[in-house]
């Protein structure tokens, strides 16, 4: 080993906050206090530790870095880490969130704290080890393993529904993911070994890839999550905690998205190419669709739950449109996305915490009162309507710009996403926030607390910056993309060049 | 001739016990027929040219394991008029599939032929009758070339007997036992007690 | 005719085994208030015998007039099997004190059992294959009733006995046509002459006779449709017997299972291969579906060992040294999930009402005893497969090879019916985690308990370790290997 | 000092909204006024530097990187020159004197900080909307702008329908901006930048290419101006997307003055100006410009005749104003267009502040119909309405005389069949715009007062930092059109523009000075007559109005009901997107996709496995059955498969 | 020709008692022990065809393997019969209908 392992360290780092908490005795209030003074601790170390990343990163190289190789189950399968520039963002996103995350629960949950915060710093590190790790079965082991916490972390301290919620989130996802294990196995028989920038080279079967893909598509399209197998995120937000919503919306859904970057892209580019159509179709469908239910919604989780389907929608068509723009706006969404998502989640986590219902009903004209909130709340939802200046419109212009490229009609029906997305963000606006403040029950509410603040504040000043200044964040992923965008053209050109001798034949 | 004539006989009777082994109310009329059928089966070995199995059979099955049984039903004691005919309601699916294996079996048997080279992988063969019993090849072999089998064959014996005893035997309260330790260990101190009998109130 | 005094060397575990129980028996008889000597002699014994095997070359070795092999294979399996009885008297010392039941017989028979084990383990002839087969299940019947005043005790070892009896009825049914249509019972001999009958097969009556092997030998496994027995002997067994149970009668009769398929029947892997898909793919899909509906905490582990044995047999379906790896791998993280699982099930006690069993009773034990619960949600999902836990991986070994056969249909139905198998295996989780406290466990539990808990807990987390994975891996490598290469 | 002129504004509103407690009232109002009117100076001597003064002095600058992606690359930077330059005099000043107007307009509200933080909020994107040197930071001053519009609209979040008229204003105009982007990404896909100058020089290869858009070949230019165009309708309310601008009256007047008046809606003009050189490519495209102009030109006009909300006659005037802007660049009258923005901007605030001053003396009163006589009691109101009023009907030597009397005569001059039809069009518009300009001024402050006694006995003049603002505004509507009209469509044509505007055909405002007579006079009379009508119906027979509205009934109903528009767009798309989310939601995700999907395999799952369990009988029979069962398969499978 | 008795005619009386031994488990309802019975049934027919096996092959290991399983034979009858036994001490009956306290 050259260097020190800076990924396993930030990977692990979380991990030793747990040892740590678990070993925290006494009594209960001491205990709980110091338990959060160690997570939030341990967070902010890992994205202090994180930030190693940004400024060491090498812009000018798709190469992947800060690799680590170690021996692990052996015969090809070995423990491997690196980032590139696609994964790097999400790293960084993963422990920027995380603080923010222990910090949103620290007065709200009262009930069982040390699991609540060995729950999170577990989900931690599985989480930044799926954007690390450059090994399949590591990979899978990551993406897999964090479904446990979740699960805890809803059903053990969600609503009242909480436990439908986590089975459906439990069983769907690993019912996706499996198939996708069948897939890796077959790779990794294939190929003899199970390592990511091999397997990104190898040339897979032009038969074999379709059901490679679909396999790895079912899994990642259940986590996205993808029109028709959408339906466990909104249970699983409304349900869940809200650091757990702000991390399921932040990151989670971002594994999918990643998951079609670095595996279905590069490794299955015929098969991509072969069933873009079939993404098109789900994600228009998963735009409009989901836009409508959203403008009907009275719970506000469910309501940003099902703007998340539509957001993830774009995602998948930059993804899949091939080019540039599409992809790094799939990227741009993805972090926007992370940013704004999780503010909204947090805002309502704002009045849940002080009324205990997401009712939207039961809300309105809290600007009367809360002026603050009101503020950090318009902001967001501008963000996530993808106003211009915000981080969302960047990755939207982008992605349909790249989209545009590839079809008008695509392009065309994912605007209505646009279109609607104002509709029922602001309808949602309107209805909690302004107005007249009727209901006794609001008018003891208090404002924004510094806590509050402190929380918000690094995510509106990123989600401006990124909407400002994009080239802060983009600067990272341009050589990777095009790298990517390269080997799927050579591989398209090949195919082509292929089939048209077949035909010719 | 008079091989086939006894094969035919004691064939008939063994296949016929065993059925009334199955369908015979009375369990110990089961038993019973079952004692015949071995004999029978006996028959059959001896033709066989296997005397000393036949022996064993009917001493070790007919002398220990169907008394055994025998002892078994009576000592349960079973109403028997009282149990209750089931329904057999899947009977003739039952009988179906029990023929069907039956004739594929004897199908398949019927296909038998010695195999190729037999003679080569024979661990045991028989010597010939002039120069040694049966009773006497077995005896060589048993306790040579099995003598590890023989010996598990002794395990499992054990395990029979452990097993059995710790299942059934069991210390009832009340039953007189004589100990004889403490018949002669009993001082008379221990055998009477003076009770002062007050007048009037008896013991 | 002693021409040459047999090479007992290589079995010495199972001879000083044999001797050891007559001495236990000894000890057991004339000594009173033995059963904790007893107890520990018996587990020392079985340490002894496992220092003794893994002592012995792992070169292939015959002797006993070739009715009795050692090699690599058999080294391993037999340390998984000494260690699972092992561990198994142990747990049943703590439980029989509290159920003020003790019995000097259970450590002898459960040693003779262990013997009859290594004799399957080691079988390289259709005849020790069945004295081991019954030395091994006549114990087990007896343990299985060994709660005599009790019904569902009783009523299990009925069950089993019964059943069992018919198994053993088929095994050998199975064994006279092989021997009839081959003229020998050694595995060896079978061997070559199977490899010698080339294109036109083997005539049907040794697939026949194999097949009937196959039911009898599926029946000690509980594969479907020959797993009738085990969720009711499970429940009715009392819960050591059960641990017993559920791990080393398995191993022992998979690896006689995977040595009769491999070394005799090699050259007839079309054949028996169709047999074993289909008791797979059965016992998977019933192993998964059927638990969801339990309520008692052992028939669910009975469920769920007829779904593990469903995925051990994958393992044997490619008829590599590959597969062969993962059964043996799988094998010895089913042994670490169960043993961990069973000191869990055995902790559910109450002063009043004794062990309890309904599945219910663990509602909110994440509050009323959570380290408990932590333990059993980390054997949960690891016998969900769910990673980072050594059950992931253990399914992962055996599937590799059926994929790599491109046999993905298989590998689908395998995949799919561990998802649904996840469900009651989370649903144990949901009710510990999720629901409100019922009335607290006594939280007494004796040294070794915990220290056997605790370490299988750390080996099912530590797995993904390479230092905790590769002996494991590399153990399983050269067991595969030693026996393929025969 | 562009940048200066561009991020004052914004600086002003984050001090103002941000730190609103620190500043108090009084402290944002001056430093919101102060940045504006820094500003609107600042913009003054832009204009007379870039536009007034001989040459090209159009310049480009660049401030930073923006979206950099592949070859998709967009900078944040100023484009200036005199288009760009006319606009920031009309913003910043319009801007500058709202600001002022409503120190005293809002004097009353506590949230004084938080409006003018809007106002400044919004006067920054405006200001980026118009400095924009590529298609995606002006969609950014664009979607700005929506922004500022939807928070000033709903400033009194406390009215429902204020409320609801801010998300219409944002949502209609996002129906306008779906074409905007798609007319982005074809304009990126057919030149490979969003850079005006890029864009604008290679255009002419372009003209006749198609393009497959939609399933349809189409030819390229004309689809990428129509989807252009179809984001000014949004922004500038023209027929179809016009829905949302007679709402957003809900908001505080200032704001109707200064967004929906003056400055906002005429984004649209200015962009297809800006535009010019595609739009020249595209004669299919101006035409329906043409078209969609002059239809609204009359529509809005005959919709604000029969209005009595003060501030929606103004609305729908604004609204047919715009018409007249876009027949304008329908038929190539550029310069007429921006011209008449120009003029129209001055005239318009002044009526919408006007209306402002009245309603602030009425009592928050805004139907006309509890007005009236109001001429004596606020005489410096009346005279300003009246000044504006005279500018927009375009009476002779004030600002819409010039300006609008050159839209109609060019659209004459065009000498085509939709030039004609913008021609009749106009006419008849400004007959109307006559008639409900002065039925205004009639109704509000001539005849009998019909307010309450208490709202009577309140009406007062305007403070003079209302009335000030007035002053100016009178100012530029008597002398603008005077003033700039040799400038913008006269002699200096070429000099003033410097190629801000691109024409490929003939200047249809050369011709339009040698239309015949009859062409000249008729605005004229048209505008006469209208203010006879008004004033027969409501000084000399009060009573006609009523009678008129008896006898054409459906007309007036037509008319009042704003052509049942909202009633339409609520049956077709409000009620069916809503019916249709609850459709999907219940019916889809709950009903089809959870029911068949999780749900209804977790319950198939349980079924099976309830079968599963009943198979375990118990019985010993059964499972020795069982095993018997599995045996006879396997030897049956072989002994059958062995043949 | 029936009269000449070959090693089929033993297999196939031998198949006969496996399948009668099999019925003899399955089809009875009564008694517990019929099925103890029926099983050496089974272990009968198969000690016939290794007999029949072993004579006609000349190989004396077919015999052996039946004495072991004569041998096992004892001893299992000896368990099964205890296990009968205590079962009985519990229930009072063994017909096979009443043994299913557990199920499911």
């Amino acid at each position: 080993m050259e260097h020190f392992p800076i990924l396993s360290a930030i990977t692990f780092l979380p991990l030793l906050g747990v040892i740590i908490i678990l070993s925290i005795n006494g009594e209960k209030e001491i205990v709980e206090r110091n338990a959060r003074n160690a997570a939030l601790l341990t967070t902010v170390a890992t994205f202090l530790f994180s930030l190693v990343l940004w400024f060491g990163f090498d812009k000018t190289t798709a190469e992947f870095q800060f690799e680590e190789h170690a021996a692990w189950l052996g015969g090809g399968i070995s423990y491997h880490m690196g980032i590139d520039g696609i994964s790097i963002l999400f790293v960084l996103l993963t422990t920027f969130i995380m603080p923010i995350c222990i910090l949103c629960g620290w007065e709200t949950i009262k009930d069982r704290v040390k699991e609540y915060l060995v729950a999170f710093l577990l989900l931690e590190c599985f989480m930044i080890g799926v954007f690390c790790t450059l090994d399949l079965v590591l990979f899978y082991v990551f993406f897999e393993a964090g479904l446990i916490p979740m699960f805890l972390i809803i059903g053990v301290w969600g609503g009242a529904n909480r436990v439908y919620a986590a089975y459906k989130l439990f069983l769907y996802t690993l019912l996706g993911s499996v198939l996708m294990l069948v897939a890796m196995l077959y790779m990794y028989g294939q190929a003899g070994t199970t390592d990511i920038p091999v397997l990104m080279n190898y040339d897979f079967d032009a038969g074999a890839q379709t059901w490679l893909w679909l396999a790895f598509f079912a899994s990642f399209a259940v986590k996205m999550p993808m029109w028709p197998v959408h339906t466990w995120l909104p249970d699983a937000h409304v349900q869940a905690p809200t650091a757990g919503s702000v991390i399921l919306a932040g990151i989670l859904l971002k594994m999918g998205g990643y998951g079609f970057l670095r595996f279905s892209l590069p490794m299955f580019p015929i098969a991509s190419y072969e069933l873009s159509w079939l993404i098109y179709g789900l994600s228009c469908i998963a735009i409009i669709y989901t836009s409508l239910v959203a403008l009907r919604q009275t719970d506000m989780k469910k309501l940003i739950a099902y703007s998340s389907v539509a957001h993830m929608g774009f995602v998948t068509l930059g993804i899949f449109a091939f080019n540039i723009q599409g992809i790094e706006g799939a990227i741009m969404v993805m972090l926007a996305h992370g940013l704004v998502a999780s503010a909204l989640f947090l805002c309502v986590g704002v009045v849940y915490d002080r009324l205990h219902t997401r009712d939207i009903d039961r809300y309105g004209g809290l600007v009367n009162i809360m002026p603050r909130y009101a503020l950090v709340f318009m902001i967001f939802t501008m963000a996530s309507v993808g106003l211009p200046g915000t981080a969302n419109f960047i990755g939207e212009i982008l992605v349909l710009v790249g989209i545009f490229k590839v079809s008008s009609w695509v392009a065309f029906f994912a605007l209505f996403g646009v279109v609607l997305g104002a509709a029922y963000m602001l309808y949602l606006y309107r209805r909690v926030v302004f107005g007249e403040l009727t209901k006794d029950d609001l008018k003891n509410m208090l404002d924004l607390d510094k806590r509050e603040i402190l929380i918000f504040a690094p995510l509106i000043f990123f989600t401006l910056w990124m909407g400002v200044y994009p080239s802060t964040f983009m600067d990272f992923i341009h050589v990777s993309v095009e790298n990517l965008n390269m080997q799927h053209e050579t591989a398209m050109s090949t195919y082509h060049a292929l089939t048209q001798t077949v035909t010719g034949n | 001739m008079i091989a086939a004539i006894c094969f035919y006989i004691f064939a008939t009777i063994l296949v016929g016990s065993a059925i009334m082994v199955v369908f015979s109310k009375n369990p110990v009329h089961s038993v019973l027929f079952l004692i015949l059928a071995f004999f029978n089966a006996a028959g059959l070995f001896v033709l066989l040219g296997a005397e000393f199995i036949a022996m064993i059979l009917v001493i070790v099955y007919v002398g220990a394991v169907a008394v055994m049984f025998l002892f078994v039903v009576m000592m349960l004691d079973i109403n028997f008029t009282e149990l209750r005919k089931g329904v057999q309601d899947y009977l003739p699916i039952g009988l179906l599939i029990g023929v069907i294996l039956m004739v594929e079996m004897i199908f398949i048997v019927g296909g038998w032929h010695m195999s190729d080279g037999i003679a080569t992988i024979i661990l045991a063969p028989t010597p010939p009758l002039s120069e040694v019993t049966n009773t006497d090849a077995i005896g060589r072999i048993l306790y040579t070339d099995y003598i590890y089998l023989f010996q598990i064959a002794g395990l499992i014996l054990l395990v029979a007997m452990i097993g059995a005893i710790v299942l059934t035997h069991r210390k009832r309260a009340g039953v007189k036992k004589q100990n004889i330790g403490d018949q002669v260990r009993r001082r008379r101190g221990q055998a009477y007690e003076a009770i002062d009998v007050k007048p009037g109130q008896g013991i | 005719m002693l021409e040459q005094f047999p090479n007992i060397s290589i079995a010495y575990g199972e001879i000083l085994l044999s001797l050891g129980a007559l001495v236990l028996l000894m000890v057991g008889v004339f000594k009173k208030d033995s059963v904790n000597l007893v107890s520990w002699l018996s587990v020392g014994f079985m340490a002894i015998a496992l220092c003794l095997t893994m002592a012995t070359p792992t070169v292939q070795t015959y002797t006993f007039s070739n009715l009795f092999v050692a090699d690599d294979f058999t080294q391993y399996m037999k340390m998984l099997v000494l260690v699972a009885a092992a561990l198994a008297v142990i747990m049943s010392r703590e439980f029989f004190k509290l159920e003020g039941d003790e019995r000097f017989e259970f450590p002898v028979l459960l040693v003779l059992a262990t013997v009859g084990m290594m004799v399957m383990v080691s079988a390289n002839d259709l005849m020790s294959l069945y004295m081991g087969i019954e030395l091994q299940s006549l114990s087990l019947y007896v343990l299985a009733a060994f709660k005599r005043d009790s019904e569902r005790s009783t009523e299990a070892g009925l069950k089993y006995f019964v059943l069992g009896a018919l198994s053993s009825g088929i095994l050998l049914y199975g064994c006279s046509l092989i021997y009839g249509f081959i003229g020998s019972t050694n595995f060896s001999s079978i061997g070559n002459v199977i490899s010698n009958y080339g294109d036109h097969g083997a005539p049907i009556g040794v697939i026949i006779g194999l097949v009937f092997v196959l039911a009898g030998l599926a029946f000690k496994i509980s594969a479907v449709p020959f797993h009738m027995w085990t969720p009711d002997v499970y429940e009715g067994s009392q819960t050591p017997v059960t641990a017993f149970f559920a791990v080393a009668p398995k191993v022992a009769a998979l690896a006689l299972l995977a040595r009769t398929l491999y070394v005799p029947f090699g050259d007839m892997s079309a054949s028996w291969s169709q047999v074993i898909i289909f008791m797979s793919v059965a016992s998977m899909i019933l192993g998964s579906f059927a638990a969801i509906m339990q309520t008692n905490i052992k028939r669910l582990m009975a469920y769920s060992s007829i779904g593990h044995v469903g995925f051990a047999l994958l393992g044997l379906i490619s008829g590599t040294s590959e597969g062969l790896r993962g059964l043996i791998i799988y094998m010895t993280i089913y042994l670490v999930m169960n043993v961990g699982m069973f000191v869990c099930i055995m902790s559910m006690r109450r002063k009043e009402d004794g062990m309890v069993e309904d599945i219910k009773e663990l509602s909110g034990l994440a509050k009323t005893d959570p380290p408990l619960a932590a333990f059993i949600s980390i054997f949960m999902f690891s016998l969900a497969g769910v990673p980072p836990l050594a059950g992931f991986f253990a399914k992962w070994y055996v599937i590799i090879p059926i994929v790599r056969d491109g046999n993905f249909i298989l590998a689908t139905i395998a995949v799919l019916a561990s998802v649904v198998g996840a469900y009651y295996y989370i649903r144990i989780v949901k009710l510990m985690y999720f629901d409100e406290p019922v009335e607290k466990f006594i939280s007494r539990k004796s040294y070794p308990m915990k220290i056997i808990v605790t370490l299988s807990a750390l080996l099912v987390l530590a797995f993904i370790i390479p230092q905790v994975s590769n002996p494991v891996l590399e153990g399983a490598t050269a067991a595969a290997q030693g026996l393929v290469s025969q | 000092m562009y940048q200066t002129i561009v991020f004052l504004p914004l600086i002003a509103a984050l001090v103002a909204g941000l730190f609103s407690k620190q500043v108090g009232v009084r402290g944002s109002q001056i430093i919101t006024c102060g940045a504006l009117i820094i500003a609107a100076l600042l913009s003054w001597f832009a204009f007379f530097k870039v536009a007034m003064t001989p040459g090209d002095h159009s310049l480009h600058i660049q401030v930073l990187s923006w979206i950099v992606s592949g070859d998709f690359q967009i900078n944040w930077a100023f484009q200036i020159d005199t288009l760009t330059a006319v606009m920031l005099v009309v913003v910043n000043t319009v801007s500058c004197l709202v600001h002022i107007y409503s120190v005293g307009y809002m004097s009353h509200d506590p949230h004084i900080q938080r409006f003018m933080s809007y106002l400044s909020l919004f006067t920054f994107a405006m200001l980026m909307l118009v400095t924009a040197d590529n298609f995606v930071q002006m969609f950014f001053g664009w979607e700005g702008v929506g922004l500022a519009s939807y928070l000033l609209i709903g400033f009194w979040y406390k009215k429902p329908s204020a409320c609801a008229a801010a998300i219409k204003a944002f949502v209609v105009n996002r129906v306008g901006d779906f074409g905007f982007a798609l007319g982005i990404f074809a304009i990126f896909m057919t030149f490979g930048s969003a850079d005006f100058a890029v864009v604008f020089s290679d255009v002419g290869a372009y003209s006749d290419k198609t393009i497959y858009f939609l399933g349809m070949e189409l030819d390229l230019l004309t689809t990428i101006c129509i989807l252009l165009f179809i984001g000014a309708m949004g922004k500038s309310a023209q027929l179809g997307l016009h829905t949302w601008l007679p709402d957003a009256m809900e908001g505080p007047t200032p704001v109707s003055a200064l967004i929906h008046a003056a400055t906002m809606v005429t984004a649209g003009v200015f962009m297809v100006a800006r535009c010019s050189p595609l739009f020249e490519y595209a004669p299919v495209a101006l035409d329906v410009v043409c078209i969609i102009g002059a239809s609204t030109a009359f529509f809005a006009a005959t919709v604000g005749m029969s209005q009595f909300d003060i501030k929606r006659v103004i609305a729908y005037s604004t609204c047919s104003q715009l018409g007249y802007m876009f027949f304008a660049l329908g038929i190539g009258a550029y310069g007429a267009a921006i011209f008449h923005l120009f003029t129209h901007a001055f005239f318009k605030a002044l009526l919408f502040l006007g209306s402002g001053s009245v309603i602030h003396a009425s009592s928050d009163e805004q139907d006309m119909r509890n007005m009236g006589g109001l001429r004596k009691k606020i005489p410096l109101t009346f005279w300003m309405m009246v000044i504006g009023t005279l500018a927009l009907t375009g009476f002779p030597f004030f600002a819409g005389y010039y300006s609008k009397d050159m839209i109609i005569e060019s659209a004459f001059a065009a000498h085509s069949s939709v030039g004609s039809y913008a021609f009749g069009m106009g006419v008849a518009a400004a007959l109307m715009t006559s008639f409900y300009s002065w039925r205004l001024i009639f109704m509000t402050f001539f005849g009998e007062s019909r307010a309450s006694k208490e709202v009577q006995d309140h009406v007062h003049e305007s403070p003079q930092v209302m009335l000030a603002p007035l002053y100016v505004l009178a100012l530029g509507a008597l002398v603008s059109g005077f003033l700039f009209k040799e400038y913008f469509v006269g002699h200096h044509y070429e000099d003033f523009w410097a190629g801000a505007l691109t024409l490929v055909g003939d200047n249809v405002m050369e011709t339009a000075h040698h239309v015949p007579s009859w062409v000249i006079a008729s605005p004229f009379i048209a505008m006469v007559s209208g203010l006879a009508i008004a004033y027969y119906f409501y000084i000399k027979r009060p009573e006609m109005p009523g009678k008129f509205v008896q006898t054409f009934r459906f007309l007036h109903a037509l008319s009042f009901n704003k052509w049942y528009f909202d009633e339409l767009y609520d049956v077709i798309f409000v009620r069916p997107a809503m019916k249709l989310g609850y459709f999907l939601w219940k019916s889809g995700d709950e009903n089809i996709i959870d029911r068949y999907g999780p749900d209804g395999v977790s319950a198939a799952v349980v079924r099976v496995a309830e079968r599963f369990r009943n198979l375990q009988s118990g019985y010993l029979y059964h499972y020795a059955f069982a095993m018997l069962i599995g045996l006879s398969a396997f030897v049956t499978w072989f002994v059958l498969g062995g043949q | 020709m029936m009269l000449e008795i070959g090693i089929e005619h033993y297999l196939t009386v031998a198949a006969m008692l496996f399948t009668l031994g099999v019925f003899g488990i399955f089809l009875n309802r009564k008694n517990v022990i019929i099925i103890l019975l029926s099983v050496e049934l089974i272990l009968l027919s198969v000690n016939i065809n290794l007999v029949a096996f072993s004579s006609y092959m000349g190989d004396l290991t077919g015999q052996i393997f039946t004495m072991f399983i004569l041998t096992v034979a004892a001893a299992e009858a000896s368990i099964g019969l205890a296990i009968l036994v205590v079962y009985f001490r519990n229930r009072g009956s063994i017909a096979v209908e009443d043994i299913h306290l557990m199920k499911g």
